[in-house]
């Protein structure tokens, strides 16, 4: 069971508190009444589904109830960060220690 | 390629087994092929053994990054039933089962289909509408699929708990008699067999980390950790790997991969003589020849590729598994594992041509591809062979999230009103 | 002039449980508001409800009247009060915000003794050790297979709030816990 | 006396403390603290059971979880028996009756033996390459005779009686392993404060202490310092020890699952205690010390009884005071097994000799052999064994050849050199790494906050292995954020046991040459010669091998038997060990029982049930009722004697004659509450809610962003800026969600407000003419007058005295209000209505006659008649779709090509040509019922009933183009006859609706 960091309740939290909800920053074309067929689909059925680093959202459905963003690792289930829904996409880089981190935490 | 049966097991057992040849040869990759199929599972060997054997192309590489069968063929609970409620999705496993039935003869290797039933739970009104529905539906389609009341439910399979008192008490079940099960390593193994014996060369520990288009876009071949290998076309049946394969040839696809869990029981006698699932409980389970309980548990809620999942997922199918059963509180788990399950957004495969000329696409199984592995293989043999898709599997294009003409069995099956 | 009067009944009438190390029992009826609000409308609400509505995570406060608050989400908080009722009390605020009446929503049960600690993690994956979760530590979270509202009242005690439906599971829930509660 | 065997002075048992039991009816006695293993060895058994394939007999191997062979059916009354219990694992108790396995008729004659001497055909992946002929031979006789003789135990048969128990616990530290690593890392990182929790699987800390008496500690054997520092550790408030609990699993950050076993060794356990308890621990830092654990010798029969591992014959010496045999030879390529050789020794057993497989070994311990008089053969090998079911002599060769002697002796105890116990480490997702040097696996570089040490890290030299325990104990708490470096110093020790020296694979003279039966794999029966077929037919990869074989995959998980697959195949492709992979381990470390993961989810804890406010009225009037999701619902009310059918009938009828009462509480509900909620349901439904009224209400519906119908529900506006919004009961936690989320990510600026307020009210549906008449009296502050609330209206007013909301709608077409009441209110307000409503002739209804009222108007139920691939249009509610909006959830997905190509399935009625016959729900519609199969079907029966009130049947169902067919005839082929049906519109009562505003 992954214990995950919530960026509203400041603290880690248990799996089961939470609501995976799909791939992040997919933005909602606007006004989406106007998009072609092909548009519609890369925006409601084509998916990154990458193999490593991934940028995901969550919702807290059974502690404050809000969704956030995620980036976690898809092979090792590791997350590297979460940060609040809306909030721009945050830019990672592995160090020579080949870990994950957010651009500029340095080690 | 030296017959297997039990005379030429006597005979070898004369002379201590020695005699018997490797089951398939280990070649190193020719320069380039007419057909390389990316991913030695089930789906992967059995398209190049029908290659070979109803199309004569025999110039075809499989190519595995790890070891053959070992990917979702090797970790799945073996499950094998057609009575979808689709006419696409009836057609598409039905012709597997017909297939099944009679593999083990067609690759003289055992396989072990056993046709022992497989039954399905109905646990409230709304499941009972959803599987007549399913019933009448696979009658006029030809696809053999029964109600049983809850006492004919309990005398197919006796450790049922069909009490009234119940938390969802067993309201019915519709049941597949040609449904059932396989030993999934067989599959693998006697595909590959019989493809290596006609010439196809399965090439494992190899990863391929890119796919060459040439200028006009069309397919050259792949790059491999062991060299590029060239060829006219490239079928991609790498389950939950596929999108980072098809990113390789810049398609992006629909797909989500999941881990899906699976577990073993210590092994008895003979106690569960049938495959019984129920989705409303939310579980399968079936007994092994070896006497291990196999039950399925669902998938992981994020996507992954660790092929690791947590206990908390089991622990919810054991829950279920113990309401219907309850005399397994006392069995003991012995051995779990994980697959990465490759999800569409309407939950059915994708067998297709794509954009990219000379590459095909052969995924999206879900948690649901072993029962349809030689169907799935001989039609997708079909489509590469004829660059156009089998009758079976036309519907199952990549182009059918553009058109919206989706497929989808788990939306028709609704939701509680 | 009204032929009956409606009298409240609540899921849990008649039931009490527990064991050596802990009783649990249904709470008094109370009044309860779902209160929705940014922070710009929070200092009216504060005066309107005599309290000061918690802004940091797993908080709650409690005031002389017995009135609580509890922190909820950045912009939710849950106000149960057995003797008065709130709801009156925010009704005529000039702000903007979402007050919702919950009381009859949620049905409260109490956990106390040396095993209550021990009762909830039967069934709840949060860490709710000392430093983790003190008195007055409050959260939303799960409990078996249903969602409560758990809050710290003292060194042994809880309050685990649930909807009404839910009451039933998560009393039984506990009394069955309850057996294990001194290991 | 309990047991022969049992040596007076020997071991740490009270003898005076005796328990019996039974094994196959034999009346045995053993001693408080014996495992099964250890009473039986007492009582000079070791023949335990019978192998999986050929059914040979087999003793006790081992002293610990790793046992392959004793594998027990234990019960202590018919409906607790549990099969393939290890008996080195469990401990006896007064009365236990245990039963071997998998044997017929007895365990020392079991005709199953007839397979041994198949053995020859019976090779690795036999069956994979026959019984294909006949083709239906397999499923009628071949499989049935293979499942019948696989297996080992006999499942339970019967409900289990005992109780499971869970507990999620948090704390600083946790040790996996009470050795002596694990108790100084465990006491150095409690010394800091830090919360700690230390497990052992074992009734006893002390690990391989069990065994090793030559260990001393500060001045005492090694045992009684841990038992000293176990009772210390305990008690020490942020210390929790837990014995007999066994770590299975390691999940992602840390999560560890334990199982400990309770109650299972008790004659008598209390029925309120848990016979297993399921630790679900996350830790801030972990420290496994899980020790190793010690492999046979693969040599030509050496299965029999009485054959075993050099540790567990010490510790059956040292820790149960028993002799695993009165004359016990040793084969050994391990420095360990010289000690268990000196301990027996010096017990007084005759120990004829040594065989080692190594030539050079330390003179010390030749030195002490001498002393004792214990023959030592260096350079030796034992190359077969004599006795049926119980060791009777060993037949001995110098390595390489030679003439061979053989020696009688009724126990051999061997030693092929330890394998570091890295399961734990394993899954937690880090890498092995194969040490050259010292040849075995160990532990690379963690993954997790966790540290390996002692044995498992393969830290052989004592002194190392102290401060490593001490180091990891005091850096996992300063880790955990215990600054205050603890003042713990490891204690002074010493020992005299050696693990120097390891063999794997094939023992001299079981080589590739050779044809002789020796055993990797003991319970699968599978020996080396199998493991070199498996890689002479090309498989190469140690899964095949393992796949192929089965080697590894029995309920030992291969602990004893995995390294010496892998050095055979490995040796066989001529390549190095870690090329040929060894097998990741996965949970569980040892079989669990479903129990203990199950734990509080049985029975009625299983689920929820939910149950409306006003559920025991409805079962005082004796309701039958119907699972929608986790609610109950009442079906319908019979009346003595009365059927379903006639019940469902009679409440169709009331209600349209006089009035009916139903409890619609579980529909979903939500408060939408902002100055923006209009704004906001405008992009959440397909049609508009600027214009509504405070005061109306409004039918709405709801699509995915992909245009399929989502829910439906009436909306009432009780304000300027808040919504009463309804869903379908199923629907009501998605639909929240699916708002939630556009709300919080999509239109995040919208000043609105969501709250779930289903289980707020109760509501009371009050249906037909009469219906006005039934509420009159207990409505106040609201005209209920047809003027002043006119069909889709909602007031808030009080209903007998409670607050409520009066809704003025109808799912039935008949005049109809839905009284909402906060839920404790609920029953009361039901009760009241109930009394006058049946006064004046009125009925209680359930869903059914809700289904089939709603089916004769034509309403449609989400879930029913559409399912997740039908559009608005589909289900005939365009009207519903607001042309002018720019915006809202679906506008775009359900103008997909083929959402709006023809030939969609619509919703349309059907009439039966003969009215009494009633179609079944989910029956297929086909144009030409002449055709063959597999025919083109254009549609299915969604909803089907009697209609009481139209005197005949009615149907709805989707139709290929239905609208376009009106009067046409369409048929519905069943199994045994083909119905006529014609293609109506879907309203069969009331045409013109006025009834509504009766």
């Amino acid at each position: 069971m992954l214990l995950i960091h919530c960026p509203y309740c400041g603290e880690d939290r248990p799996e089961l508190e939470f609501r995976h909800a799909g791939e992040a920053h997919v933005v909602r074309p606007d006004p989406i009444s106007e998009i072609s067929d092909e548009e519609f689909e890369a925006y409601f059925f084509i998916r990154d589904n990458p193999k490593g680093l991934t940028y995901e959202r969550w919702r807290h459905m059974h502690g404050c109830a809000r969704f956030f963003n995620a980036v976690r690792d898809t092979v090792s289930d590791k997350f590297v960060t979460t940060y609040k829904a809306g909030n721009p996409k945050v830019e990672i880089e592995r160090g020579e220690d080949g870990i994950a981190r957010v651009k500029g935490d340095g080690q | 390629m030296r017959k297997y049966s039990i005379f030429a097991v006597a005979r070898e057992a004369m002379r201590g087994h020695r005699g018997w040849d490797k089951q398939w040869r280990s070649p190193e990759p020719k320069k380039s092929y007419d057909v390389i199929i990316v991913g030695a599972g089930g789906h992967g060997l059995g398209t190049a053994y029908y290659l070979a054997k109803e199309h004569g192309i025999t110039n075809v590489a499989v190519i595995e990054k790890g070891w053959l069968g070992g990917g979702n063929t090797g970790r799945n609970t073996t499950i094998i039933r057609s009575n979808y409620l689709y006419d696409e999705s009836a057609a598409l496993y039905d012709h597997a089962v017909k297939l099944w039935d009679g593999l083990s003869q067609d690759l003289n290797y055992n396989v072990m289909y056993s046709p022992r039933g497989v039954m399905m739970l109905a646990h409230n009104v709304h499941d009972v509408q959803v599987f007549k529905r399913h019933i009448h539906a696979n009658r006029l389609n030809g696809v053999d699929n029964e109600w049983l009341t809850p006492g004919e439910a309990k005398d197919y399979c006796p450790p049922l708990n069909i009490s009234k008192t119940a938390r969802y008490p067993v309201m019915g079940a519709a049941l597949q008699r040609r449904g059932g099960t396989a030993r999934h390593d067989a599959v693998a193994w006697g595909y590959a067999r019989a493809a290596s014996d006609l010439g196809v060369d399965i090439i494992q520990n190899c990863e391929v980390t890119g796919v060459r288009r040439g200028v006009n876009g069309a397919v050259e071949g792949v790059e491999t950790s062991r060299g590029f290998i060239g060829a006219r076309k490239v079928g991609v049946v790498a389950a939950g790997n596929t999108t980072t394969i098809m990113d390789m040839a810049g398609v992006r696809m629909p797909l989500e991969s999941y881990p899906l869990q699976a577990l073993v029981s210590e092994p008895v006698k003979p106690i569960f003589p049938c495959v019984v699932m129920s989705n409303t409980v939310h579980a399968y389970i079936s007994q092994s020849d070896k006497g291990e309980l196999v039950i399925g548990a669902g998938t992981d809620q994020y996507t992954s590729y660790s092929q690791t999942g947590g206990l908390h997922i089991l622990s919810h199918t054991l829950d279920a598994i113990c309401e219907m059963f309850p005399i397994f509180t006392r069995m003991r788990m012995l051995r779990s594992w994980g697959g990465i399950v490759d999800v569409t957004p309407d939950r059915s495969p994708i067998l297709s041509k794509t954009p990219v000329p000379g590459l095909f696409v052969n995924c999206g199984w879900g948690t649901g591809g072993f029962k349809a592995t030689p169907g799935s293989a001989h039609v997708f043999a079909h489509t590469i062979a004829r660059d156009e898709p089998h009758a079976i599997n036309a519907p199952f294009s990549l182009d059918r999230f553009r058109s919206g003409r989706l497929i989808d069995e788990a939306a028709a099956a609704a939701v509680a009103h | 002039m009204a032929e009956a009067v409606a009298t409240r009944t609540s899921p849990l009438d008649g039931l009490i449980a527990g064991s050596v190390g802990v009783a649990i029992a249904q709470a008094a009826p109370a009044h309860r508001i779902s209160l929705r609000v940014g922070a710009d409308g929070i200092p009216a609400l504060n005066k309107a409800l005599g309290l000061d509505l918690p802004t940091e995570p797993k908080k709650s406060v409690t005031a002389k009247s017995g009135r609580m608050a509890l922190w909820l989400g950045p912009d939710e908080w849950l106000v149960i009060d057995e003797k008065g009722d709130p709801m009156a009390d925010v009704a005529g605020v000039d702000a903007f915000f979402s007050v919702v009446d919950v009381s009859h929503r949620n049905t409260a049960i109490k956990v106390a003794g040396r095993g209550a600690r021990a009762t909830l993690e039967a069934g709840c994956p949060q860490d709710v050790t000392d430093d983790a979760f003190p008195i007055g530590a409050c959260s939303r979270t799960v409990m078996g297979k249903i969602e409560i509202v758990l809050m710290r009242t003292d060194a042994n005690a809880y309050r685990i709030e649930c909807w009404r439906s839910f009451a039933e599971y998560a009393f039984e829930f506990l009394s069955d816990a309850a057996h294990d509660c001194m290991a | 006396m309990s047991g022969t065997n049992r040596i007076a002075g020997k071991g740490r048992l009270v003898p005076a403390r005796t328990v019996s039991f039974t094994f196959d009816g034999r009346r045995l006695t053993g001693v408080e603290g014996d495992t099964l293993a250890s009473a039986l060895i007492a009582n000079g058994i070791h023949l335990t059971g019978r192998s999986f394939k050929y059914h040979r007999p087999r003793g006790i191997l081992s002293a610990g979880p790793e046992e392959p062979n004793a594998l027990i059916d234990i019960s202590r009354s018919s409906n607790t028996h549990t099969p393939n219990v290890r008996a080195t694992v469990q401990e006896v108790f007064e009365g236990m009756t245990a039963q071997s396995q998998n044997r017929w008729p007895s365990l020392s004659f079991d005709v199953g033996a007839v397979n041994n001497l198949f053995s020859p055909i019976f090779a690795a992946g036999f069956y994979y390459k026959t019984f294909m002929w006949p083709k239906a031979a397999w499923k009628h006789f071949y499989e049935p005779n293979i499942r019948a003789a696989a297996g080992l135990g006999v499942s339970p048969k019967e409900p289990d009686p005992d109780r499971y128990a869970n507990r999620f616990i948090h704390c600083d530290v946790l040790v996996v392993g009470g050795g002596i690593a694990g108790l100084i890392a465990a006491r150095a990182a409690a010394e800091t404060g830090a919360s700690v929790v230390v497990c052992d699987e074992q009734p006893e800390l002390g690990g391989a202490l069990h065994h090793e008496i030559d260990t001393r500690i500060d001045g005492q054997e090694g045992f009684v310092w841990a038992q000293e520092i176990g009772s210390e550790l305990a008690g020490m408030d942020n210390v929790r020890v837990l014995t007999r609990t066994t770590a299975f699993a390691y999940q992602a950050q840390n999560m560890v699952d334990l199982v400990e076993r309770v109650s299972e060794h008790f004659a008598n356990p209390d029925k309120l205690v848990p016979r297993e308890r399921l630790w679900q621990v996350r830790a801030r830092r972990v420290i496994v010390a899980t020790g190793a654990i010690e492999r046979h010798m693969v040599f030509a029969q050496n299965d029999r009884p009485g054959i075993m591992l050099a540790s567990a014959a010490r510790t059956y010496l040292n820790h149960y005071g028993v002799a695993v045999g009165s004359n016990v030879a040793v084969y050994t390529a391990n420095d360990s097994a010289y000690r268990a050789a000196f301990d027996l020794k010096q017990a007084g057993i005759a120990v004829p000799v040594i065989v080692d497989a190594r030539s050079d070994v330390d003179a010390g311990l030749l030195a002490e052999a001498e002393a004792l008089g214990i023959q030592v053969l260096t350079d030796h090998a034992v190359v077969d064994t004599k006795g049926g079911l119980r060791l009777k002599s060993v037949r001995i060769e110098r390595v390489g050849g030679g003439k061979s002697r053989t020696v009688e002796a009724d126990a051999l105890i061997m030693s092929a050199g330890w394998t570091p116990t890295l399961h734990l480490y394993s899954q937690s997702r880090a890498k092995v790494v194969w040490d050259e040097e010292s040849a075995r696996f160990l532990p690379g570089k963690a993954v997790q906050e966790m540290v390996t040490i002692g044995a498992c890290n393969g830290t052989d030299a004592l002194d190392a292995l102290l401060e490593e325990a001490a180091n990891a104990g005091m850096e996992a708490a300063r880790l955990a954020g215990f600054a205050g470096a603890s003042g713990y110093r490891a204690p002074d020790a010493e020992s005299l046991t050696s693990r120097r020296g390891a063999l794997m694979g094939a023992a001299p003279g079981a080589g590739p040459e050779t044809t002789v039966k020796a055993f990797v794999d003991y319970q699968n029966d599978v020996t080396a010669k199998d493991i070199r077929l498996a890689v002479r037919e090309g498989m190469h990869s140690i899964e095949h091998v393992k796949r192929f074989t089965t080697n590894g995959m029995a309920t030992d998980q291969g602990k004893t038997s995995n390294i010496h697959g892998l050095a055979i195949a490995a040796d066989m492709l001529d390549k190095p060990i870690p090329q040929v992979g060894l097998t990741t381990f996965r949970l569980p470390y040892t079989p669990v029982t479903f129990g203990a993961i199950v734990n509080h989810g049985r029975d009625r804890l299983f689920d929820p049930t939910r149950k409306t406010a006003i559920h025991k009225s409805h079962e005082a009037l004796g309701a039958v009722f119907e699972d929608v999701g986790q609610w109950k619902r009442p079906w319908y009310y019979p009346k003595a004697g009365e059927t379903m059918h006639a019940a469902v009938d009679r409440e169709c009828r009331t209600v349209r004659e006089t009035a009916g009462l139903f409890d619609a509480s579980t529909l979903g509900k939500i408060e939408v509450v902002g100055p923006d909620a209009a704004k906001f349901l405008d992009l959440i439904y397909t049609n508009g809610w600027q214009k509504l009224a405070p005061g109306r209400c409004k039918y709405g519906i709801m699509l995915r962003e992909d245009g399929f119908i989502y829910d439906d529900g009436v909306v009432g506006r009780i304000a300027e800026d808040r919504f009463h919004v309804t869903t379908t009961t199923g629907g009501a936690p998605r639909v929240l969600h699916h708002m939630e989320d556009y709300l919080q990510t999509e239109f995040p600026d919208l000043r609105v407000w969501l709250t779930s307020t289903t289980d707020q009210w109760s509501v009371i549906a009050v249906q037909g003419p009469k219906a006005r008449e039934i509420i009159a009296p207990f409505v106040e502050g609201i005209d209920i007058s047809n003027e002043a609330i006119p069909h889709m209206s909602v007031r808030e007013g009080t209903v007998c005295g409670a607050p409520a909301r009066l809704f003025r709608m109808s799912f039935t077409g008949e005049l109809g209000f839905e009284v909402n009441v906060p839920a404790d209110y609920g029953r009361a307000v039901w009760d009241a209505l109930w009394a006058r409503a049946q006064d004046l002739g009125a009925c209680t209804y359930g869903t059914e006659t809700m289904h089939v009222l709603r089916a004769e108007k034509g309403y449609i139920i989400v879930g029913q008649d559409t399912d997740g691939t039908v559009t608005a249009d589909d289900a005939g509610l365009s009207w519903a779709v607001a042309k002018s909006k720019p915006d809202f959830v679906g506008i775009r997905g359900m103008k997909r090509p083929d959402l709006v190509a023809s030939g969609r399935k619509q919703l349309v009625g059907l009439l039966t040509a003969d009215p009494k016959q009633v179609l079944e729900e989910g029956a297929q519609i086909v144009a030409d019922p002449n055709q063959p199969v597999p025919m083109k079907m254009i549609g299915h029966v969604t909803s089907s009933y009697w209609s009481e009130n139209c005197g005949r049947s009615i149907a709805m169902a989707v139709v290929a183009d239905g609208r376009a067919l009106m009067g046409k005839t369409l048929y519905v082929p069943m199994p045994h006859e083909v119905i006529k049906v014609e293609v109506t519109d879907t309203v069969f009562f009331d045409k013109e609706g006025d009834r509504i505003n009766g």
